[in-house]
């Protein structure tokens, strides 16, 4: 196992191209090394070639336990990925489906029945320019992508069509990612200025909600200067925000 | 061009309407549409003319500027043709159909008054090699209600009578350099002859015979026609079978004696109508467009 | 289904001859489908020549026209190519402004004729400064089956070879040019430089004249042109499949003797239409 | 400056109411669904028919029919003076003088939504190009399967004064249009379906009386029946090169 | 025996009274011309008149008409509908491509409603299909696969590798074993060769 | 002076990625003074008639300093489009397009070379799946048969022949060739073995500017 994973190790954390090779070398895993290897769980950027490891984006090598790698890579194009949630614009009413722009290369599909509590008769209010998160069901390189605002429950769990008011941005999706770990600052730091509602899509797509236009405004702003700061240079801008700067 | 759905029970009344000699209109096999034409009615050209027939509307401008005479014929000048298909005719018109018709149209026009049978060409000459008259002949489609071919050439005909090209005096400067010079004087100018530009006659078969100035729906029931271009004395100057249909030929000889015919008839009408609306000068009752 | 295979999985279909070493149209990897040449037929040009690579047939019709020499260059005439692949040569091509083939293909005659002297500039000029010969070269596929560029050029070479100008001398009072079509001559030919194209399958089977199916399933196409010298005038590989500098070797020795025949085959036809005159 | 020669006047025994030598052959286009070459005197047209499939732009009346495209092109070195690169008015005019003779005599409905593209070039003009464009056009269509009413044949005539030169090759056709003034000038050009005697194209120009017209159009019609032989020996031949008889049952 | 006859389109054949007008010809005027270059062939079926018929070369269909069994290859999915490009109409290869669409309803006769074309083709699947119409100015050919001998008769894995069918909706790769679901084409004989 | 294989003499470089706002990814190649600026716009909805099936369609488009496009720039644009579709992955993302927009900002030289740099990091920078990188390299033979790495436009001016190769970083062999003059097989054997060795240095220019970017979030 450690053979297998040594060969990573040097380089997590550090910055990788496309067509950098991991290469475990097969003589020391040789006994059950199918097995071992099989045990490697390949995520974005990173494919699997027979007993090699091949890099195809640019970015930065994450590991993940017991034995998950993949590519950080800072981009602004949206590919759907099954199971992510994200903001759509809906585009078009045909048939039983709306068309919604998600960013993506491909507008994906939303049909009317999954909405929670939609029934063929009971048809949920859904107009064309409406905003809606949702979530992919399907999304692969062969496939129309398919959104739903449900869960496997049938719930709405925070989904669905946004109500009047907010406004919509756009960021880069490693904002994004940044913006929706767990425990992230940036969000408390913003929080602790003035309360608002925030939906983040992983598309790179954030809406927000503050009492006045002025203060969505302000959070708006705020957010998309974060793209390219340090924590310590956030803080102080943060800071002087909150001390009636603006 | 603009084209109308017809239907087929349409289309047999229509056909033994045409096989008596009785159109839905009224007319016979022979007849054109009521016809107006006014003459001098674009202020900003050197010649102008509006023709209606029926409810086809044209208007046609003609601007003479000096050029170059082409290299093949150097004692002579040149009509250039334009005709814009506006999207206000036909919807049919909008964007690139408009275009293509329009260039296909122009084409045709120059073929037919571009030579010296129809147009003295070398009266538009300056100076032989080095400067002619060319005129530009803007056409505008205001309306399409069939027949587009006659009416137009009707208006061009009506056109050119009316245009008026400035006279111009060459005098030579001492290193043996041409200067021309435009006369001032409004009315000392230039007439063109136009005796012998033709008119187009254009014949649509339907069932076994043929009508002339066909309306859009007796074109939509014929397959072919035949566009002749006659001048008054019943010389044919050209010819063209238009349409996705063929004609035997028998009917195409019928049919050239009845555009002959027809289009004799047509010339002496139309000059005397333009030789008394210029004569009413000022005074004549100006329709304008609204008409 | 043998034929449906063909058109359904036509890389697979190439694949299995490809393993046997030979194509589907029964050649060889290294062999040329059988070139043929017909000069002087067109009777409106000043030279004509009609190439025939297999299927692919391309027409060069030469126009001599008289000119003022460019400023910068008064004591030469130029030479203008063009190639054209119109609607006719195949389905792939629409009627309209030339695409990017035709573009590429024009470009790169245009910089084999400045970078070889096929002719010497020079040799156009009739009088410096006053008067020269512009060589419209218009090149036009009527049959597209794969390997544009080794037809463009040998039929442009034939054509230049087949092409012959009037005596032309600029009246002393006059001040103007005066043809005599009784006298007239041929071209001086400087360099002989012929085509090879090849196409690489699968990112490492090389293959010598492809034809239209294969050129579209290759995954890389290289066009090596050489003079009779045996130097290279361009080694032209857009991109596609990569490639040991040996591979690139084999197919610039190829490009050497296909110039050795292609320049037989030209003199043989040119000599017998000279005779036949 | 173009510098080549035109030659001149009638040439050999032709008579004046007699068409040049022809050669024609189908099917050289290895790509094309049919092509046809034809060479009359000097003048030699090609032509590829690509199709049917599926129509660019739709409306309604593709759906019971058919679209037949046509593209006429003079080669640039064709013509005594050089021609453009760019599709000219003069092409474009041809084109559809082109499409208008063809389709009459092409079974479009049994096309339905699709187009057939029929591509044209001249690569010597001697002459008499659109008459001679019409037979090409015609068997290579007959050569592509294409389904037709009737072979469609194209036969051209200068008449100057009383002189009716049919088949004129470029010097008699533009020739001495120069000088005339006079009466009975004129080209004139016929596509006509033989077995169905029906003219699908008639384009004439210049001034004549309309006697002297028919009588240009009836030659016309006569020298394309000249024509038919040879048009048809063509067919046939690349007809059985491409396949031998079927079985009788 | 007589050298067959040809004749090119637009020759008189004969009179409609002696024959009926088959392929490659057309009535006019009670007779029966030619309309396609090739052989004539006379064929009598029953005691009605003989058909009189030209013929070309083999492939003598060149557009897919009603009823027509084609082959294509699915070219994108969603959940509506398949599109695909016809390659063949019958056995005979096509010069251009024509492009067709199956409708999620067309895909099988039973239980239509229960269909989901994911589950019945993918992108570059070769399916066999029948022509059931001409469609619309907006819409392609459109075509079904709702008979046991249509669907999918060559499909590729994942892997990438050319998979075997093993029921009328499942197919497995032969070096993964992982299954996928088709709606998989009862293979007539004659297609069991490629 | 006998050329030394082992070093090549490049300009130097300079690269900076991501400096606009619109495009999907965007950067800017520098060597010496010749500069070009490129966005690319992708994966996106494609155009019907466009659209391929199985992979992705690549338009790569170059603009000139001044005036429009020519016939010259349609010959770069194929051999950067062709070069840039054997490099990338494209059947991760069929049915999509991807569009390369090259704008030249200075012209001192070995272009195309730079055009091939500047598309390989944008490519890079927006993160499109790329199964190896790729570098251009110009080389510039003078009348005395010297082979100059790099060269700026008046050495251009001076050779005799120009080469320009695109290097693979895996197998460092020739993706691309485009030439100019008449050269000898020795010749062409020699320049590639040069840019081969160039090569190395670019791809570890590409690697520190990928570095200098990630530096942020590292």
């Amino acid at each position: 196992m450690n053979a297998i994973h040594s060969c990573f190790k040097a380089q997590i954390g550090e910055v990788v191209l496309p067509g950098d090779v991991f290469q475990f070398d097969v003589s020391s895993v040789e006994e059950d090394s199918n097995i071992k290897s099989e045990k490697i769980v390949c995520g974005p950027g990173l494919r699997r070639n027979g007993d090699e490891i091949l890099v195809y984006k640019s970015g930065i090598l994450r590991h993940k336990q017991p034995s998950m790698y993949w590519i950080d890579s800072q981009q602004k194009r949206y590919v759907p990925v099954k199971g992510e949630s994200v903001i759509g614009i809906v585009t078009a009413k045909s048939g039983d489906i709306f068309k919604v722009d998600v960013g993506g290369s491909e507008q994906a599909s939303l049909s009317y029945l999954a909405f929670e509590g939609a029934t063929k008769r009971n048809r949920p209010n859904v107009q064309v320019g409406d905003l809606v998160y949702a979530q992919f069901i399907i999304a692969n390189k062969d496939m129309e992508p398919e959104l739903v605002c449900i869960d496997s429950c049938g719930r709405a769990n925070g989904m669905g069509v946004f109500g009047a008011g907010g406004f919509l941005f756009k960021v880069s999706l490693g904002l994004v990612r940044r913006l929706l770990a767990p425990q992230s600052e940036m969000v408390k730091d913003l929080e602790k200025i003035f309360p608002f509602e925030m939906v983040v899509g992983l598309n790179g797509r954030v809406w927000v909600k503050a009492k006045s236009v002025q203060q969505t405004l302000i959070i708006a702003n705020l957010l998309e200067s974060c793209e390219n700061m340090t924590a310590q240079q956030r803080r102080a801008l943060f800071k002087r925000v909150a001390e009636g700067a603006l | 061009m603009a084209t109308i759905q017809v239907s087929e029970a349409e289309k047999v009344y229509i056909m033994h309407g045409v096989r008596d000699d009785l159109r839905v209109d009224g007319r016979g096999c022979e007849d054109y549409r009521h016809m107006e034409i006014e003459t001098d009615v674009v202020s900003n050209t050197d010649g102008s003319a509006k023709v209606r027939l029926g409810l086809t509307d044209i208007l046609v401008g003609i601007k003479a500027e000096i050029g170059r005479p082409r290299p093949m014929a150097p004692d002579e000048g040149y009509l250039e043709f334009f005709v814009d298909c506006s999207a206000n005719a036909t919807p049919e018109f909008e964007g690139r159909g408009g275009e293509e018709l329009g260039m296909e149209l122009s084409n045709s026009l120059y073929k037919v008054f571009n030579n010296r049978h129809s147009v003295d060409l070398r009266s538009l000459s300056i100076c032989p090699g080095e400067h002619c008259w060319v005129l530009y002949v803007d056409v505008l489609l205001l309306q399409c209600d069939g027949n587009l071919f006659d009416a137009m050439s009707i208006s061009i005909k009506a056109a050119l009578f009316n245009t008026r090209i400035p006279r111009v005096h060459i005098s030579e400067d001492e290193e043996g350099g041409k200067e021309i010079e435009l006369s001032d004087d409004p009315y000392d100018c230039m007439r063109l002859n136009v005796e012998n530009v033709p008119c187009i006659v254009t014949l649509s078969k339907i069932g076994h015979r043929h009508v002339v100035d066909a309306t859009l729906q007796e074109k939509a029931c014929s397959v072919a026609s035949l566009l002749i271009s006659v001048t008054h004395r019943g010389t044919v100057t050209c010819v063209r079978k238009l349409g996705g249909g063929s004609l035997d030929p028998d009917s195409i000889f019928e049919m050239t004696e009845t555009g002959k015919r027809v289009g004799k008839i047509l010339h002496g009408p139309l000059m005397e109508l333009l030789q008394k609306e210029e004569s009413l000068g000022k005074e004549r009752m100006k329709v304008g467009f609204l008409a | 289904m043998a034929a449906g295979f063909k058109t359904a999985e036509p890389q697979e279909y190439h694949r299995s001859f490809l393993k046997e070493k030979c194509r589907p149209d029964g050649r060889e990897l290294g062999e040329f489908r059988p070139t043929t040449l017909n000069v002087g037929s067109i009777n409106t040009a000043n030279g004509s020549a009609l190439v025939k690579i297999g299927n692919t047939t391309v027409i060069c019709g030469i126009k001599a026209e008289l000119a003022v020499p460019t400023a910068d260059a008064p004591d030469k005439g130029y030479i203008v190519p063009n190639v054209d692949l119109p609607p006719l040569c195949s389905s792939r091509f629409r009627p309209g402004p030339p695409g990017e083939q035709a573009q590429v293909a024009s470009q790169f005659i245009a910089d084999i004729i400045d970078d070889t002297n096929i002719i010497k500039k020079e040799d156009l000029c009739i009088e410096k400064s006053k008067l020269c010969w512009v060589l419209y070269c218009d090149i036009m596929c009527l049959d597209y089956d794969g390997n544009l560029l080794d037809a463009c050029i040998i039929t442009l070479l034939a054509a230049l070879k087949n092409a012959q100008l009037p005596k032309v001398t600029i009246n002393k009072e006059t001040d103007l040019p005066e043809v005599d079509t009784q006298h007239k001559r041929h071209l001086q030919i400087n360099k002989h430089p012929v085509a090879s194209s090849f196409a690489v399958f699968d990112d490492e089977v090389i293959i010598v004249d492809p034809t239209t199916e294969e050129e579209s399933l290759a995954t890389a196409l290289i066009t090596a042109v050489t003079d009779e010298d045996d130097q290279l005038c361009a080694f032209h590989k857009p991109g596609g499949s990569s490639l040991l500098a040996e591979k690139l070797q084999d197919c610039v020795s190829r490009a050497v003797t296909r110039n050795r025949e292609i320049n037989k085959l030209i003199d043989k036809v040119t000599e017998s239409k000279k005779s036949s005159k | 400056m173009p510098i080549t020669e035109v030659s001149s006047s009638r040439q050999g025994s032709r008579g004046n109411g007699d068409v040049r030598p022809l050669f024609a052959r189908c099917g050289l286009v290895s790509q094309a669904k049919g092509s046809a070459y034809l060479e009359a005197g000097n003048t030699k047209v090609i032509c590829s028919v690509y199709g049917p499939r599926e129509t660019e732009r739709k409306d309604e009346t593709d759906m019971k029919s058919g679209r037949l495209v046509c593209d006429f092109r003079l080669a640039p070195f064709s013509c005594p003076k050089r021609g453009a690169w760019i599709q000219s008015a003069e092409e474009r005019d041809l084109s559809t003088g082109l499409a208008e003779s063809m389709q009459p005599g092409v079974c479009l409905h049994r096309y339905p939504r699709a187009q057939i593209d029929v591509n044209v070039v001249v690569l010597e003009n001697d002459g008499s190009v659109l008459a001679h464009a019409v037979t090409c056009a015609s068997m290579a269509l007959a050569d592509a399967g294409i389904e037709m009413y009737d072979t469609v044949l194209g036969c051209a005539l200068r008449q100057d004064g009383d002189r009716c030169l049919v088949d004129p090759d470029l010097a008699e056709e533009q020739g001495s249009v120069r000088e005339s003034y006079g009466e009975n000038q004129g080209r004139v050009a016929v596509a006509l379906l033989p077995n169905l005697n029906q003219i699908s194209g008639l384009q004439a120009d210049g001034e004549m009386r309309a006697d002297t017209l028919t009588a240009a159009v009836r030659m016309c019609v006569e020298g394309c029946h000249k024509l038919y032989p040879v048009v048809q020996q063509a067919i046939l031949r690349a007809v059985k090169r491409k396949a031998p008889p079927p079985p009788e049952k | 025996m007589s050298p067959m006859k040809l004749c090119v389109p637009g020759e008189r054949l004969c009179s409609v009274e002696d024959c009926i007008s088959g392929a490659g010809t057309y009535q006019r005027h009670g007779s029966i011309f030619a309309s396609l270059a090739g052989y004539v062939i006379r064929r009598n079926e029953g005691e009605e008149l003989p058909m009189i018929s030209v013929v070309k070369e083999t492939e003598a269909q060149l557009l897919p008409d009603v009823g027509a069994i084609v082959t294509c290859k699915v070219t994108s999915i969603n959940p509506r509908f398949a599109k695909v490009h016809i390659l063949y109409v019958g056995s005979t290869p096509l010069k251009d491509r024509f492009r067709g669409t199956i409708r999620k309803e067309d895909v099988r006769a039973t239980e239509k409603d229960k269909v989901e074309t994911y589950k019945s083709f993918r992108p570059g699947d070769i399916v066999l299909a029948k022509v059931i119409s001409l469609g619309d100015v907006q819409s392609n050919y459109l075509l079904t696969t709702a008979e046991n001998e249509l669907g999918v008769v060559v499909a590729h894995s994942e892997a990438g590798v050319q998979m075997v069918p093993i029921s009328w909706c499942e197919m497995q790769c032969p070096r993964t074993h992982n299954k996928e679901f088709r709606k998989v084409a009862r293979v007539q004989p004659e297609y069991l060769q490629a | 002076m006998e050329l030394d294989i082992n070093s090549p003499v490049l300009r130097e470089f300079g690269s900076e990625q991501s400096l606009l706002s619109k495009p999907d990814g965007s950067a800017t190649f520098m060597q010496g003074d010749t500069s070009v600026m490129v966005g690319v716009y992708g994966p996106a909805e494609v155009k019907v008639n466009k659209e391929i099936y199985d992979r992705a369609t690549l338009e790569v488009l170059i603009q000139p300093k001044s005036g429009m496009p020519s016939v010259r720039e349609r010959t770069r644009e194929q051999c950067v489009r062709e070069t840039c579709e054997a490099a990338l992955l494209s059947t991760l993302h069929p049915r999509s397009s991807l569009t390369l927009v090259l704008q030249v900002v200075h012209d001192d030289g070995s272009l195309l070379a730079c055009c091939l740099n500047a598309a390989c990091m944008v490519l890079m920078d927006a993160g499109l799946p790329m199964s190896r990188l790729f570098c251009g390299v110009t080389c510039a033979i003078d009348a005395e048969g010297q082979i100059i790495t790099d060269p700026t436009a008046q050495q251009e001016k001076e050779s005799r022949a120009l080469l320009t190769f695109a290097i693979d970083s895996k197998e460092h062999n020739v993706m691309m060739s485009s030439t100019k003059g008449s050269f000898s097989m020795k010749e062409m054997q020699q320049c590639i073995a040069v840019s081969q060795k160039a090569s190395e240095r670019i791809f570890q220019f590409y690697r520190d500017s990928v570095k200098r970017r990630y530096s942020k979030i590292l």
